[in-house]
This record gives C-alpha cells, sequence and structure tokens, in this order.
C-alpha cells in the first residue's frame, strides 16, 4: 500500500527512453535508516544509573584480582568500594581510565567484577546500556 | 494524566502539595500512575538520606537523589512513568505552547531551551501547554497538554524570573545533576485550560548559544528529529507512525539557533506571523 | 548460496511514505519503520513482482535504470541491508 | 475496604479468576489493582481478562492502553522469533520457541495480553555452537564484551551468554535445556525438541505436556518467585486449554513431578484452574508459595522483601512475617496522593 503515489521521474518520461541513473552505492555505505525503539536507558539516564561493587546482595565481600567475589578479608582481595560507581565513571573506566578512588590493581579487578555482571545483579542494566552505544 | 505519589518522606509530598495545589483531581480517583519515592535501605530515611525513584514504571540501577532534591525526584519519576509507559499518545519530548488553537512543539537537546522558551512565550500571551512532554492523538493528530511545573535550569532561572515577576516558583535546588534548577508553577490559564488540545501548526528545533539563524528542514530530518525525541514511537506500532507522518507531512518544522531569549522569542513570533 | 533467491514481502505488509531522498517503510510484521534511499526502493519494487536471484535483479536493474557501478559486491551490500530489515527474505 | 483489600495481591488473582469481582472496587482498589498489575507484569493480561466488564471511564483507558501494548508486544515478539528463524536457516535443526513467545506464535490463550521480554528458544546442545556463529552473523550481538572467558554460562548454565539485537535492542537467550545443569533435575532436553510440534511458518513450540513441564520448571528455577504471578497465570491456562491428561508420566520423564504438582496446586488454590482432586490441598509448604507469590501491595510495592534472598530465608517467614515487618516500616508517609 502506498500512501502516496511514487512518481518515477526520469523513467520513460514524454516517450523517451532514456532510463533513470541510478547508483548501487559502496560497498560500505548504506541505503537504510532504521529506526530503533527508544531504550529505556537514554542517555541522560545512563549517566545517572550507577553500579555497587559488590551488589548490595554480597555487600562487604571482597574483590578479588580476577573480578570473582570472595569472602571479606581474603588475602589479596579488594574490600568493597565505599560508594557505587556513576555510569560516567564506569565509562571511562571501560575505555581504559580508571574508577575515582581506587589504585591500579583496585580498579583493574573492580573492572573485571563489572565485567562479569550477571542479568538480575544490580548494576547489570547500568553496565549493560554502557555497552549499547546510540547511534 | 493523573499521578499517585507517595513517599517515605513528608517533605516531597508537601512541595507537590503546595505547587500543584490548584489542579484537578484525576478522573473517577483513578491515575494513570503509581510514583513512589523511597529509601532503599530503611537507615536511608535519616542518615544522609536519599530518595529511590519508583513506581509503576522504572529505570533499574537509576541513581537516588538527596532529599533536598526529593521534588525533583518526584518530577523525575512522574516524567520516567510517562518515558516508559504512555501508550495512548505518541509523546514528545517536546516543549509546546498555544494561541488560537494552534501550537508550537519545541524540541531539542538538554540545553537547548525549550523549557525556557515555553515559560518566556507564556509570559508573553501564549498560553503553556507544557515544557517536557507534548501529547499527540493518533487518532485527532492534535496535541495535548501536560502542564506539570516548568523546569529551568542554571541562568535560565533569573532569565524567567525577570520576565514573570508575580510567577510562584518552587524552591532552589542547588547542584542536582543537571546544576541548578527551580521549576515554575503554570499559570492559572495553563491548568484551567489543560484539558483543551490544539492543532500543531509549527515544528522548532532550537538551539541556543549560536548565532540567530535558522533553516528548513527535509522532511525525513524532521522525522528522525522527532522519532529520536519519542520515547514511545516504535512501541506504538502502526498508530505511532499514522501520528508521526500526520506530523512530519502537514506541519511546517524550521530549526533556529540563537544567541539569547529575546532573540529566540522574536524568531518565534516571525515564524508564527508568517504561517 | 550462488543462486539463492530474494524475496520481498508482500505489499500489503508495508505502508510506504515517499518523502524526499528518503522513502519512509512501515514494516507491519515487526512494527518497525526504515528510511531507506536509492537503490533500495527500487529493489524493493522489482522484488514485488517475484522473488529473483541477485543476478536475475542485477539484469533487471539494469534494463530499468543506468546503473553507473554496477556490481554484485555493491548490490550484496545493498541485499543484505534490506534482508537485515526483514524487507526482503533471502531462501 | 481498600486497606484491606490492597495489603497483597489477593485483589489482582481475585480480579484475574472472576472478572465480576471488580465490580466492587472503588477508586482505591482500581489504583491498587492497575499497580499490582503492573508491578507483577500482569496489566495486559488483567485487561485482557476485564474487557467488556464495567468499570469506570479511567481504569477502562487505562486496560485499553494496556490491551493496545501487548498487542504491540506479540507483534514485537512474535517477529522476534521469525528474525531467528530466518537467522537460523541454515542450522539444520528447527527453532523451538519457548515461553512467552511460543504462546503468542501458538495463538494460545496463555499468550493472550501476556507481556514478553526476551526471546527464549531451545536448540540442541551440540548446535550452540553454529547457532551462536549464526546470530553473531546477524546483528546479534554478547551483551558483555569478553563473554568468551565467561566460563560461567557455558559450563554452568542452561543457555548462552545472552545476545542482544544491535538494531532492534532485543535480547535471545539460546537454551539447550530447560534446568541449570547444575539443578538436581536434569529434564530430557532431546525429547522436548523431538516431541515438539511444528507451526506453520516452521517454527516450533513445545508439546503441551512439556510446555506445561517447561512453565513449572520456570516458575520455581527462580529462587525468589519473581514474577510468580504471570508465571502461575501461564500454567493455569495451559492446564485449561490442554487438560492434564499425560502430563503425570511427561513430568516424571524430565524428574519435574514435584514442580508440576505444586504448580498445579498452586493454580488451583489461586487461580481456581481445573485440576484432578489430588492436586486441590495445598500442603504446609505451599502455603509458604502462596504467600510469597503474593507479596505485593496496592503500591505495586514487594512487600515480605527479604524473599528476595531465596527460600534459605524461609525459616524467618515463621518467626516474623516478613509483610509485618515491611510494613511497619515503609507506611509511615503513604498519604501524600496528587493528582498533576
Amino acid at each position: 500500500m502506498t500512501d502516496q503515489s511514487s512518481d518515477q521521474p526520469g523513467e520513460e518520461r514524454g516517450g523517451t527512453t532514456r532510463r533513470r541513473a541510478l547508483m548501487l552505492g559502496a560497498v560500505g555505505a548504506s541505503a537504510v535508516v532504521s529506526i530503533r525503539p527508544a531504550l529505556a536507558q537514554t542517555q541522560a539516564s545512563v549517566i545517572n544509573c550507577e553500579i555497587p561493587v559488590p551488589d548490595a546482595g554480597r555487600a562487604g565481600s571482597y574483590i578479588a584480582a580476577d573480578g570473582s567475589i570472595v569472602p571479606a578479608g581474603t588475602p589479596g582481595a579488594f574490600p568493597p568500594a565505599s560508594l557505587a560507581f556513576k555510569g560516567e565513571d564506569v565509562k571511562t573506566a571501560l575505555a581504559g581510565g580508571q574508577l575515582p578512588g581506587t589504585t591500579y590493581e583496585q580498579n583493574q579487578a573492580y573492572v573485571k567484577y563489572i565485567r562479569r555482571l550477571q542479568s538480575g545483579t544490580s548494576g547489570f542494566t547500568c553496565f549493560a546500556s554502557l555497552q549499547m552505544p546510540r547511534g | 494524566m493523573g499521578f499517585r505519589v507517595g513517599s517515605d518522606w513528608r517533605a516531597p509530598i508537601a512541595e507537590l502539595e503546595r505547587l500543584y495545589a490548584g489542579y484537578p483531581q484525576p478522573e473517577d480517583g483513578i491515575p494513570d500512575f503509581t510514583v513512589r519515592l523511597f529509601a532503599a535501605r530503611p537507615w536511608r530515611r535519616w542518615l544522609r538520606p536519599a530518595v529511590t525513584l519508583g513506581g509503576d514504571f522504572v529505570l533499574p540501577d537509576a541513581a537516588p537523589l538527596p532529599l533536598a532534591q526529593g521534588l525533583l525526584a518526584a518530577e523525575m519519576a512522574m516524567n520516567l512513568q510517562m518515558a516508559l509507559g504512555q501508550r495512548r499518545y505518541l509523546l514528545l519530548h517536546a516543549s509546546a505552547v498555544e494561541r488560537d488553537g494552534c501550537a508550537v512543539l519545541m524540541t531539542g537537546l538538554s540545553g537547548a531551551g525549550k523549557s525556557t522558551l515555553a515559560a518566556l512565550l507564556g509570559a508573553r500571551g501564549w498560553r503553556l501547554m507544557g515544557d517536557e512532554f507534548a501529547l499527540v492523538d493518533p487518532a485527532t493528530g492534535l496535541v495535548h497538554a501536560f502542564p506539570r511545573l516548568v523546569s529551568l535550569k542554571n541562568a535560565a532561572i533569573d532569565v524567567v524570573r525577570a520576565a514573570l515577576p508575580e510567577a510562584r516558583f518552587g524552591p532552589l535546588l542547588a547542584g542536582t545533576p543537571k546544576g541548578d534548577i527551580r521549576h515554575l508553577v503554570p499559570d492559572a490559564e495553563a491548568v484551567a485550560r489543560m484539558a483543551e488540545p490544539a492543532q500543531p501548526a509549527l515544528i522548532l528545533f532550537p538551539r541556543f548559544g549560536f548565532d540567530a539563524a535558522e533553516r528548513g528542514l527535509g522532511p525525513s530530518e524532521v522525522f528522525v528529529r522527532l522519532t529520536q525525541a519519542s520515547t514511545n514511537y516504535v512501541a506504538l506500532g502502526e498508530r505511532g507512525f499514522e501520528a508521526m507522518t500526520r506530523l512530519v507531512r502537514e506541519v511546517p518544522a524550521r530549526a533556529i539557533d540563537y544567541p539569547d531569549a529575546d532573540s529566540a522569542i522574536a524568531q518565534v513570533e516571525t515564524l508564527w506571523s508568517a504561517l | 548460496m550462488a543462486e539463492r533467491l530474494y524475496r520481498a514481502v508482500p505489499a500489503d505488509a508495508l505502508r510506504i511514505v515517499p518523502l524526499d531522498d528518503f522513502t519512509l517503510i512501515f514494516h507491519r510484521p515487526s512494527g518497525l519503520s526504515h528510511l531507506v534511499t536509492a537503490p533500495a526502493p527500487e529493489i524493493l519494487e522489482l522484488l514485488e513482482q517475484g522473488p529473483l536471484t541477485r543476478a536475475a535483479l542485477l539484469a533487471r536493474l539494469g534494463e530499468r535504470f543506468e546503473l553507473a557501478d554496477a556490481s554484485v559486491e555493491a548490490l550484496d551490500a545493498r541485499l543484505g541491508e534490506l534482508v537485515a530489515t526483514g524487507l526482503v527474505e533471502a531462501a | 475496604m481498600e486497606r484491606a483489600v490492597s495489603r497483597d495481591a489477593t485483589l489482582l488473582v481475585q480480579a484475574l479468576r472472576d472478572p465480576t469481582s471488580v465490580a466492587a472496587l472503588d477508586a482505591q482498589g482500581w489504583t491498587a489493582l492497575i499497580a499490582m498489575a503492573r508491578a507483577e507484569q500482569l496489566i495486559g493480561t488483567l485487561a485482557h481478562r476485564l474487557d467488556g466488564v464495567a468499570m469506570p471511564a479511567a481504569a477502562a483507558r487505562i486496560l485499553a492502553d494496556a490491551r493496545g501494548s501487548a498487542i504491540e508486544q506479540r507483534r514485537t515478539a512474535v517477529w522476534e522469533a521469525e528474525a531467528a528463524r530466518r537467522a537460523l536457516a541454515g542450522v539444520d535443526t528447527p527453532v523451538v520457541l519457548l515461553k512467552g513467545t511460543a504462546y503468542a506464535a501458538a495463538g494460545l490463550a496463555a499468550g493472550q495480553g501476556r507481556s514478553i521480554g526476551d526471546l527464549d528458544i531451545l536448540m540442541p546442545r551440540r548446535t550452540l555452537d553454529v547457532v551462536e556463529r549464526a546470530l553473531l552473523d546477524a546483528g546479534w550481538e554478547w551483551v558483555k564484551p569478553d563473554p568468551y572467558d565467561d566460563a560461567y554460562y557455558r559450563h554452568s548454565m542452561h543457555e548462552l551468554p545472552p545476545l542482544i539485537h544491535r538494531e532492534r535492542d532485543r535480547m535471545i537467550d539460546v537454551h539447550h535445556t530447560i534446568l541449570p545443569l547444575t539443578a538436581r533435575v536434569t529434564p530430557d532436553a532431546e525429547a522436548l525438541i523431538a516431541d515438539s510440534i511444528a507451526l506453520e511458518n516452521g517454527l516450533r513450540v513445545l508439546s503441551p505436556e512439556d510446555m506445561i513441564c517447561h512453565a513449572a520448571a520456570h516458575l520455581f528455577a527462580d529462587g525468589d518467585l519473581a514474577g510468580g504471578l504471570r508465571n502461575l497465570w501461564d500454567i493455569h491456562c495451559l492446564i485449561g486449554e490442554f487438560g492434564v491428561a499425560g502430563l503425570v508420566d511427561r513430568a516424571r520423564r524430565h524428574g519435574l513431578s514435584a514442580a508440576v504438582a505444586r504448580a498445579a496446586r498452586l493454580a488451583h488454590a489461586l487461580y481456581a484452574t481445573p485440576v484432578p482432586e489430588r492436586w486441590r490441598k495445598l500442603s504446609y509448604t505451599d502455603r509458604l508459595y502462596r504467600r510469597r507469590l503474593l507479596a505485593r501491595d496496592g503500591w505495586g510495592r514487594p512487600t515480605r522483601r527479604l524473599t528476595r534472598f531465596g527460600f534459605y530465608l524461609r525459616s524467618h517467614w515463621l518467626r516474623m512475617p516478613p509483610a509485618m515487618l515491611a510494613r511497619h516500616l515503609w507506611t509511615k508517609w503513604r498519604k501524600g496522593y496528587r493528582p498533576v
């Protein structure tokens, strides 16, 4: 169904047989723009969302160097972050920056923890939205 | 659109009661959405009280706000219900003002000045329909008003106070995630006529901080920009498509750059009289 | 792989609104909207008349239009985009 | 009335079970019902159930919106299944749809008005590598950047790590069985696939008995029973539509006899699902489950909040009903009721 008659200017106009020029375009070009569903995670909300390390269900546990959650006091592991990290901070950290108030090794461990977040864990939606840059 | 707001603290409710005093109750006593402001941890009610946003529709992991910004939290939570849950109208993140039954919609990124312009036009004889959301009825194409507190940020606060010395304002909320915020209470006309829809007549994409300029936009650019400004375009399916294509085909659209409010108002009035 | 047939969705599954350089297509089965530009509307129009192989499609495009840059790779890229949206099905 | 009815989700269950029961609701009752239904992801189902029942105009508008929204969700879900079918056309086994998408695609009562989130599909375990490759080629992406060292899903779970489509923002969960591999119960995944039923478009759904078995497994798989009322409504509809013939044998084969029996008892107790006599009486433990399932108040808040940690807190329920504690903590400034 066409809402408006789709005329084809140039195509056999006035009885001539001159064909309309058409470019297929470069391989890397694009002829289709799809309208994406609006995600709940708008830009503003990403900046305003946060990720606790570790999540509230395991508050007090330590974070090992590989990002796993270990009992409090485990040697070589890092104590929980005192405040949840903001989406912006995590975004920077994922790009190679450092989470505020962390040492180098602590930052590495926290970032690994964040990367391992599972759906359903607090902070996951925030993290997932950071992984999906809007076009 | 009516809301029910519950809070673990009295203060945000008291502020809402004061600022929304003249507003009608929800029809049949049944609000469209429920909003809750709560302490995520019991001790957060008293100890560095932090307001978590809740309600029918929520964003997981949203950062809580300090209790001093409870009014902002309430407004954000209500807006969130609209952004995530509105399915009756095509929702455009736009401000709207009306004159003679026709509406100007203004949309743009945060900081474009849509709230400020709507407030200032409201001071010049236009009816304020809303500063945050414009609701387009897919069945009629008409814009419905959503005249909530006008959220003014930073420098805009003094600009609007100067233009509307008699108006009522909420408390100054300093240091929010968006800077300083102060809410303007819509005037009596905006509240009294909130049930009156208007014919969309002009769509503007304002941009603050540039030399005055304006340009037309092709329909496909308008379409893309409006879908980006809508939180429920895709969710509405074909009804959204109908409403959006109607807007794009029937309503003229202009992008305007402006260096200050006076110049923007002049641009809008000029464009309006040329319609 | 070489002789895949490309098939367009039935016309009644679409709402097509030409805007400017872009044509707006609403795809009813998905509820999604796509803005497409040349040569996508032309490809869709040809495929509406019946499924075609890539080679046949390229030939038909060549009959109807003056193709300045006819290449299988470019057509593949365009078909790939249309397949990704579901406006064209490859079988 | 409102105080009594909105203390837990009995109000919602009652409205689903007997649509005429809403005739007794006042404005507060309606408000509570709507908030509960939204929180339990049952607003579309409720709207469908109450279609045509007399109610205040404001409630009718909200439910009409919910019906419209459910129709769009259904369209999106069914299309997502079709997109997966196209993407996986090169895999030599057909795609078996699970849960909400299956109900919608098969046109079952359980799908009417149902909210549908992710696409869940069941594929044989041996095909997972091919499936993964095909989905990645067709525009799905890992939700996480480095899933390859994420052994958790691959070795412990019953699914691939979640993938999301980069254009449509829809998640797909590819299961190779219906319970985590770590669970003591190991359903017969091959039988699930072998006995699945083809739909017109080549997609498949589980057989009726397997659908019920899976719905029961799914209901109890999450320790905290999140979304339990919705999942139980699925079971109610499936049993109502298909009956229970062959169900006991099938459940035994999957090691799901206890889950299916409990699900049937709870469905009967809450939704008056027609079930055989032996499933009409709740055990003591069943009552705890019912208590958990109904833990939602008229503001849409989870009550009995401690249950979020799962059933290891069950003992606490006996000593101090969490609802009492939660209400105690939460209800002080509940009076604010502002229209805007």
